[in-house]
């Protein structure tokens, strides 16, 4: 079976690819979608953990991220078509009323 | 004996007290009479006292004054001989200035505030007469001191006069000083600051704090009584009406100095530096002071200056250590120059305060009664013998002359010529003011003074004609001043002196006076114009002193002040506290930097701040 | 111990007073009437207690009054009155009174909070005279700053936001660092002992290593050397005085002033002294250059407020030499001279303050002459002028003569240039009397009512006091006496 | 098992409280705020009766929430700034209109989150507690129609929030990956061996992050400003208050429980950050000329105090000092933020200074509760704020961080002229007509007047709730 270092490479390399996303790109859905690679990534090395001391809390606990993922990107997508209606940009950028 | 000399003290407060909170609402004459009456009160109280002591000492307490740790002053009381004879002249000399003044000031509207300053004055004189400890003479030393600035600068109106009080209060400070220094040096020896106890321990102190001490004392003294360097104050204080110039600028205030040397004698007879410095300083300030009085043209500035160089004579009299010399001269010097003062006041109101006696001329038509008056006060100031002031300054130079060391004898030949000198100016003050002249005063510009201004001075010129009889060398009355000032500590009755010397003294002083007066009749006889050139510009502006500290030190002063405020406290200290306050403020500008409000550079902080934790930890674990 | 709290009635007396101002913002006569009842109640406490103290004068401390307050930190009320917070109390007291009387006339709109802000900051400096926990003094310390910036900023002239500003900030980062001071000292010694306590007879028990007391030391003397204020730290003072209302100017010169000498007197200098002796020759340069710097500066002033400003700066330099001396007479030399120099100082505040109600400004180039148009405010500003330069017979003579002779004994040379600094203030005392009330008026010729009674009343009173200083101290210095013996003892 | 209920009655009473008000506002026809706002009223007050009086244990439901009076402190805490907000929220939120059901449930619903994140003793609990209280704070900041700034605010604290998160929750799977545990207060078990710290190391990195930015410490704080000045005040209010009283508690009792191989190398970090954000929140805030941003960073700073005094969490005096200057922090926040609240209009917030400018004439009531409230964060006398940093000081001082309380001084004074330049302009300046504002309404007088008497309170007799503190921190241990 796998050893649990090569898990944690994975979910580790997969986390920083997602953070590299959402700190890179401009369009607040590409940010969204690199917090979803994030998440996931901390699931998978949740999954891997719960492996290496066997134990299902772990697993439970991927199940919750999920979820969360989930509502939080219901809302994040509501407000950004609610931002988008104002000023009709995706560059998060372009969003400096609030600044200094 | 206690009750009479509190009320001898305090008789002239309360005049003081009572004129200065109600003086406003009672009438005029009232006021003049509470204040006359305050000093005829103490006059008597003066005289009670003598015939009930004598000659001998008294002291008292009046009251604890305060007291901390071990230091402790009382306000008390040391009467002796000194102080009795002191205390007596003063009362004498302020009750009838008084009685002058009353009508002097006639049309000043503002007499209460000074028939309250005069009174005032007179307690401060009196308390340095008699107090005992030294902190209380120190109340009486800047009482004086102020009176005399409140009175000098009485005309406030005009910035000249009040600047003049100024100039006086902070020359006599200056002194002070030295006076403070003492006193805390004293405390630090004997740990008291009473007369009676210092002068039997002063026998304990060694020479080098003698020294410093007698030193101190004497910069004290210098300031009070104007002699070099700190002569210029009294020249000036002359803006003051003239009745104060003869109480306070001649006969009182300035001979406070020498009296509280004679006073602390036994200290000073420690040190033989100290007394030859004294010495020193007092034969220079007759010498200088009579020069500068040759060519003065404002009446009064010539008294001021002869005023400084008799009590030059005094001072060289404690440096020689003739205290009853020195006294001596004292008195009559108070007498006679009181006299010269209020006459030369009588003559300013006459002539609409008119000062330049170049501008004078046929006073002896128009004021025969001041003519001969003056005349008298001339003659005892140039020491016409038989007068006073020739036995006092004759018997000052001759104990000069017998102290051993050269510089005694410069001393004595300064004095000598300063004696020749004084004849001179002062009947060239006189002859030029007084005598004939075609460019002189017609009747009709004389105004009128009441006689009374005139009547008053009578007496004063009796005493002032009688008083050699005090000392007379000889025949009634001999040496009556010197046994009565006997059981004064460090006090000499007679001179040792052998007889020839004696009279060799007393003739070559009494040819240099008649010579001076003499060699004045021949100069200044006839009318003269004014002439300030050369030497004379000299004289006339004393050696260019006054200037000299006017260039050196006043304005240094009054430039650095504002130097040190602009420069250093505004634009130095309070500029670089507040910068540093406003500072902060640019910091801020620049912190401001990072929130650009772009989301960006918010998730890249994240990063950033990631990273750095991670640093932290992995150094902080390598090390651990 | 605790029986009818009198000393805490002494100090909230006059907040509650200031409470009940509030209540009636809209009739300014009855805040007057109030706030002056007020004042002149506390006073009488004040008298009452000091008779009290006089007689059951048993050791040092006259009273005390003590109560857990907040125990879980090791906090405690406690108040102790011994002679030296008698008298600041009773100078407190009244001068409390005459900053009501002064601004009768001259606070004209917000006086309900005017008078609340008043009574407040002298609840304040109540306390700081009278804490001995050292939690409660700091408490006290930065209350009475508080009001004192608003007085300031609301009530004060042209600049007075930022000015009040300024004096906040200076004294405030002096007292923070004393905070961090005072709770490191408390840290320490319960690290000691395990008694976790403010008070002050238990902290004086603390050992500290020389290094630690000498920062700690430092951290004090920055906050008490701002108040007083020495050189080069007085800044401040200046332009606060120059801004605030006449009574502020009071307050501040008679009473701030005096909380920073209080409290080297009974924190910094029992606490630490060690640092104290070590660091007392600074200290007497400091206060000698304060007499010399300061009086010299003030010279050149044109502004007759700032004028007294920095003389009053030069003279608490003297009171600083006083205590650097430390012995028995320098000390209760400067005791004595606070009081005198809050009296006598306070009293040309206030004569400043009338001129200026009647002649709108403070500049020297607009006065003169006055001696003609208002005889009796003349006469008084000559009497406080003298007894500012310390003309023997008036207040402050008698502790300049006790600060310098006591410190001939120790140090000649620093008295003989105290002696000398004298005379620096003689020169600009004259200077502003001749520019004040003698030569001509400047202006037209316009007819200056001169004092009232009530303007009578406050200078009589005051002039009373500064005669009853010059010519009987005994009482006073008797009072000190028993302190200082115990500091002295206390620390050697 | 009842008992264990029993435990939990708070949060259940808010669970039901926030669904019965969505359903109401769904039968109602009208929306009419009024029985709404009295209802939501009356589940807070419920909930801090409950949180008040059920008995205190141990962690409870199998380890999943800690029971202890430490805890509930802080639960409580945050029952009570929820139930003012509410109050200040009235009429704000009808004068812009959104005094629906909505509002008051999400605002329930967010308080039960932040109850949670306070009480979790287990990751999981956290980690929903935490999610569940931004998921709602990115509604409410974003519930104005008439946004000024189009809801700019909520989406930066929804971005910059979503990424914090991803970075706990891979934190919190490299902690349990390191100590094989989701429970926050078991020691380390003896599973691990020396070769999993660094990996415990990395993951407390992340989960710092993640913490941080909630508690916006330097330098994660950057969205606080914005997302403070751009939400309505009284979310405001709630933001700056709830989320960081419920993060914070949950990060001392992390600390707390941390083991000691980690604790050592975590001082160091917590010094720096504590230094970064103080002075950079001071700093920052000096030159602010908007009101409510002035108070983000000011607030910023008031995290970077109890920062530092986290590193005094082992000791008694250091949760002692917590605890207190929590509470006080958020009785002032809430005053200042809320008179905001109380003072705006229907356009937009009263945010710049010079809209202040003499209204402590034209408004002393609320002007003396701003005022109160800055005297307070400033740490002035007679002021709750003065008490607590004088502990706070004490436990800094007790852990030996001599140079950072030196530093925190030296910021306390830039912080004085911050505030004291407010209180300036609100008493030292003509009173500008340009701005007429509302009078307070009756709720917010309530609000205003009780925090007014709290800060004066704790300031002068706070020795009750200090004895309660000190035996709650007794029982922690």
């Amino acid at each position: 079976m796998v050893p649990y270092g090569h898990v944690l490479i994975l979910s580790t390399i997969l986390f920083f690819m997602g953070a590299g996303c959402a700190l890179a790109r401009r369009n607040l859905i590409m940010i969204l979608v690199g917090v979803e690679i994030m998440l996931n990534a901390a699931g998978i090395g949740f999954v891997g953990a719960s492996l290496r001391w066997g134990e299902l809390a772990g697993q439970g606990f991927v199940l919750f991220i999920m979820a969360v993922a989930a509502s939080e990107v219901a809302v994040g997508l509501a407000l950004i078509i609610f931002v988008r209606r104002h000023t009709g940009s995706m560059n998060a950028d372009k969003y400096r009323l609030l600044k200094g | 004996m206690k009750a009479i000399l509190f009320l001898l003290i305090i008789f002239p407060l309360a005049g003081a007290t009572l004129n200065g909170l109600f003086g406003r609402r009672l009438p005029r004459k009232i006021v003049e009479i509470i204040a006359c009456a305050a000093l005829l009160c103490s006059l008597l109280m003066a005289t009670a006292a003598i015939i009930n002591m004598g000659g001998g000492t008294f002291n008292f307490v009046l009251f604890q004054w305060f007291q901390a740790g071990d230091l402790s002053v009382a306000m008390d009381i040391h009467y002796d001989a000194l102080a009795a004879i002191m205390a007596l002249m003063v009362t004498f000399v302020a009750s009838i200035i008084h009685f002058y003044s009353v009508s002097f000031m006639r049309n000043d509207t503002d007499y209460v505030r000074y028939f309250c300053y005069l009174n005032l004055f007179v307690f401060s004189m009196l308390v340095i007469a008699l107090a005992d400890s030294l902190v209380f003479v120190y109340l009486g030393w800047e009482g004086v001191g102020f009176c005399s600035y409140a009175l000098i600068g009485f005309w406030y109106g005009d910035p000249v006069k009040a600047t003049a009080g100024k100039k006086a209060f902070i020359m006599t400070r200056m002194g002070d000083i030295g006076f403070g220094v003492a006193v805390a040096v004293l405390f630090a020896h004997f740990g008291t600051f009473s007369i009676t106890h210092i002068n039997p321990l002063a026998a304990t102190l060694s020479t080098g704090s003698a020294t410093l001490l007698t030193l101190l004392f004497l910069f004290a003294a210098v300031g009070k009584s104007a002699q070099l360097p700190l002569t210029t104050w009294l020249p000036d204080a002359m803006a003051g009406p003239t009745p104060v110039s003869a109480l306070i600028h001649a006969a009182t205030m300035v001979t406070a100095g020498v009296y509280l040397l004679m006073r602390l004698f036994p200290v000073v007879q420690q040190s033989p530096q100290g007394m030859l410095v004294i010495a020193g300083v007092g034969a220079v300030t007759a010498f200088y002071a009579s020069l500068s009085a040759l060519a003065q043209r404002d009446i009064k500035r010539v008294l001021a200056y002869s005023t400084i160089s008799q009590v030059g004579y005094m001072i060289l009299a404690v440096g020689v250590g003739d205290m009853v010399g020195g006294m001596f001269h004292l008195l009559s010097h108070a007498f006679f120059k009181a006299l010269l003062f209020l006459c030369a006041g009588c003559v300013i109101q006459a002539l609409a305060d008119e000062h330049d006696i170049f501008k004078m001329g046929n006073l002896d038509r128009h004021l025969p009664g001041v003519f001969w008056l003056m005349l008298v006060g001339a003659l005892c100031l140039s020491a016409f013998p038989t007068l006073g002031g020739y036995f006092s300054k004759d018997r000052i130079l001759l104990s000069t002359f017998i102290q051993p060391g050269i510089a005694y004898k410069v001393c004595w030949a300064l004095g000598m010529s300063a004696a020749f000198l004084t004849a001179l100016y002062t009947f060239r003050m006189f002859f030029i003011a007084f005598l004939k002249r075609p460019d002189g005063k017609k009747a009709s510009e004389m105004h009128q003074i009441p006689r009374f201004l005139v009547i008053i001075l009578i007496p004063l010129a009796i005493v002032a004609l009688c008083d050699g009889l005090l000392n007379l060398p000889f025949g009634v009355g001999k040496r009556w001043l010197g046994h009565f000032l006997f059981s004064v500590p460090g006090a000499v009755v007679d001179v040792r002196a052998s007889t020839d010397l004696f009279l060799g003294m007393g003739i070559l002083s009494a040819s240099l006076s008649l010579s001076g007066i003499a060699l004045a009749w021949f100069l200044y006889r006839r009318p003269q114009e004014a002439r300030e050139k050369g030497w004379r510009a000299v004289l006339f502006s004393a050696f260019y002193l006054d200037t000299a500290y006017r260039y050196w030190i006043v304005q240094p002063y009054r430039w650095a002040a504002t130097l040190l405020w602009r420069q250093i406290d505004e634009k130095h200290l309070d500029a670089n506290i507040e910068g540093f306050g406003i500072s902060f403020n640019a910091a801020s500008l620049m912190m401001r930097v990072w929130s650009t409000g772009r989301l960006s550079t918010y998730l890249k902080a994240f990063l950033v701040g990631l990273a750095g934790l991670l640093c932290l930890l992995v150094g902080r674990v390598t090390l651990w | 111990m605790n029986g009818f709290p009198l000393l805490t009635a002494i100090i909230f007396l006059p907040l509650l007073g200031g409470l009940v101002l509030l209540a009636r913002p809209d009739r300014p006569g009855f805040c007057r009437m109030v706030s002056l009842g007020v004042t002149l109640g506390d006073l009488a406490l004040v008298v009452l207690l000091v008779f009290l103290g006089m007689e059951n004068a048993a050791g040092q401390w006259f009273r005390m009054e003590d109560y857990a307050w907040i125990p879980s930190v090791g906090i405690r009320y406690t108040l102790a009155a011994d002679g030296v917070s008698l008298m600041l109390l009773l100078l407190t007291a009244f001068l409390g009174v005459l900053s009501v009387l002064v601004s009768w006339k001259q606070i004209r709109e917000k006086v309900s909070s005017y008078y609340f802000f008043l009574l407040f900051t002298l609840t304040g400096i109540l306390g700081v005279f009278l804490a001995t926990d050292l939690f409660l003094f700091y408490f006290f310390w930065e209350i009475q700053i508080i009001p004192m910036f608003f007085l300031v900023g609301i009530w004060g002239h042209e600049q007075r936001s930022r000015t009040a500003m300024k004096f906040i900030l200076f004294t405030m980062t002096g007292s923070l660092f004393m905070l961090i001071a005072i709770i490191g000292l408390y840290v320490i010694h319960g690290r000691q002992t395990g008694i976790y306590t403010f008070a002050l007879p238990h902290l004086l028990e603390t050992s500290l290593s020389i290094g630690t007391e000498g920062w700690l030391y430092a951290a004090f003397m920055l906050s008490f050397g701002v108040k007083i204020p020495m050189v080069p730290l007085h800044t401040w003072l200046p332009d606060t005085h120059t801004q605030a209302p006449t009574a502020g100017s009071v307050i501040l010169a008679g009473l701030l002033l005096k909380t920073g000498v209080y409290g080297i007197f009974r924190f910094a200098l029992p606490l630490f002294p060690l640092a104290f002796r070590a660091f007392a020759p600074v200290l007497m340069v400091l206060g000698l250059i304060a007499l010399f710097y300061a009086s010299w500066i003030a010279l050149s002033q044109v502004d007759i407020k700032r004028l007294i400003a920095y003389s009053s700066i030069g003279h608490m330099g003297l009171v600083v030499l006083g205590l650097a001396v430390l012995n028995s007479i320098t000390l209760s030399g400067s005791l004595l001279q606070m009081i005198n120099h809050g009296v006598s100082t306070s009293a040309l505040f206030i004569l400043v303050g009338m001129l200026n109600e009647r002649i709108d400004s403070r500049q020297f180039r607009d006065f003169g002459g006055l001696w003609k148009k208002m005889p009796v405010f003349s006469a008084f500003f000559l009497f406080f002028s003298m007894a500012a330069l310390g003309l023997p017979g008036l207040n402050n003579f008698v502790g300049e003569i006790l600060i310098l002779i006591g410190t001939y004994r120790v140090h000649p040379v620093a008295a003989v240039f105290g002696f000398a600094g004298l005379l620096f203030g003689v020169v600009y005392v004259l200077r502003m009397i001749q520019d004040t009330i003698f030569g001509e008026f400047p202006g037209e010729e316009t007819t200056l009512r001169d004092l009232e009674a009530r303007e009578i009343i406050i200078l009589g009173t005051l002039a009373l006091s500064v005669l009853f200083l010059g010519l009987w101290p005994e009482p006073v210095l008797n009072l000190f006496q028993e302190p200082v013996n115990a500091l002295i003892s206390g620390i050697s | 098992m009842e008992s264990t209920w029993i435990l939990i009655f708070p949060e259940i009473i808010l669970a039901t409280g926030g669904l019965l008000i969505l359903c109401t506002g769904a039968f109602q026809e009208k929306k009419e705020g009024q029985l709404i706002f009295f209802l939501s009223l009356i589940f807070l007050g419920g909930a801090i009766g409950a949180s008040v009086f059920v008995p205190l244990s141990g962690t409870s439901l199998n380890g999943m929430l800690d029971g202890g009076g430490y805890a509930r402190l802080f639960s409580t805490l945050i029952f009570c700034i929820a139930f003012f907000c509410v109050l200040f929220s009235f009429n704000y939120a009808k004068n812009h209109s959104f005094d629906g059901d909505e509002y008051y449930a999400i605002l329930l619903f967010s308080v039960l989150g932040m109850d949670l994140a306070a009480k979790a003793a287990h990751w999981l609990i956290f980690f929903l507690g935490l999610e569940l209280l931004s998921i709602s704070l990115y509604i409410l900041i974003a519930i104005r129609r008439d946004d000024p700034f189009f809801g700019e605010a909520g989406l930066k604290y929804l971005i910059t929030g979503a990424v914090a998160g991803a970075f706990l929750v891979f934190g919190i799977g490299l902690w349990y990956a390191g100590c094989g545990s989701l429970s926050v207060i078991t020691r380390l078990s003896s599973g691990a061996q020396a070769a999993d710290i660094p990996i415990m190391l990395a993951a407390l990195a992340l989960i710092l992050v993640g913490i941080g930015f909630k508690i916006s410490m330097v330098p994660f704080h950057l969205w606080t400003p914005d997302v403070y000045q751009g939400s309505p005040a009284p979310v405001t209010a709630f933001l700056a208050t709830g989320s960081k009283v419920a993060v914070f508690a949950f990060l001392i009792r992390f600390c707390f429980h941390m083991p000691d191989p980690l604790w050592g190398p975590v001082q160091p970090i917590l010094w720096v950050l504590a230094f970064l954000t103080l002075v950079a929140g001071t700093l920052t805030a000096l030159s602010q000329s908007q009101l409510k941003r002035l108070l983000a960073y000011s607030s910023v700073a008031q995290m970077g105090y109890l920062t530092m005094t986290l590193l005094a969490v082992k000791m008694e005096s250091g949760l002692f000092a917590l605890a207190f200057y929590l509470m006080v922090y958020a009785a002032m926040d809430l005053g200042a933020f809320g008179i905001i609240a109380s003072l705006s209009d229907e356009r937009e917030d009263r945010d710049a200074l010079e809209a202040y400018e003499g209204m402590g004439y034209t408004h002393p009531w609320s002007s003396a509760v701003l005022t109160f409230s800055l005297l307070s964060l400033a740490g002035l006398p007679p002021t709750a704020g003065f008490v607590g940093k004088v502990i706070l000081f004490k436990a800094v001082l007790q852990a030996g961080a001599v140079s950072l309380a030196i530093i925190a001084i030296a910021m306390t004074v830039l912080s004085i002229y911050l505030y004291m330049k407010v209180v300036a302009i609100l008493y030292m300046r003509p009173a500008s007509a340009t701005k007429p504002a509302f009078q307070m309404g009756l709720y917010e007088q309530m609000g205003g007047a009780f925090i007014l008497t709290f800060l004066l309170w704790a300031g002068v007799a706070s020795s009750p709730l200090l004895k309660i503190i000190e035996s709650m921190v007794q029982m922690a241990n």
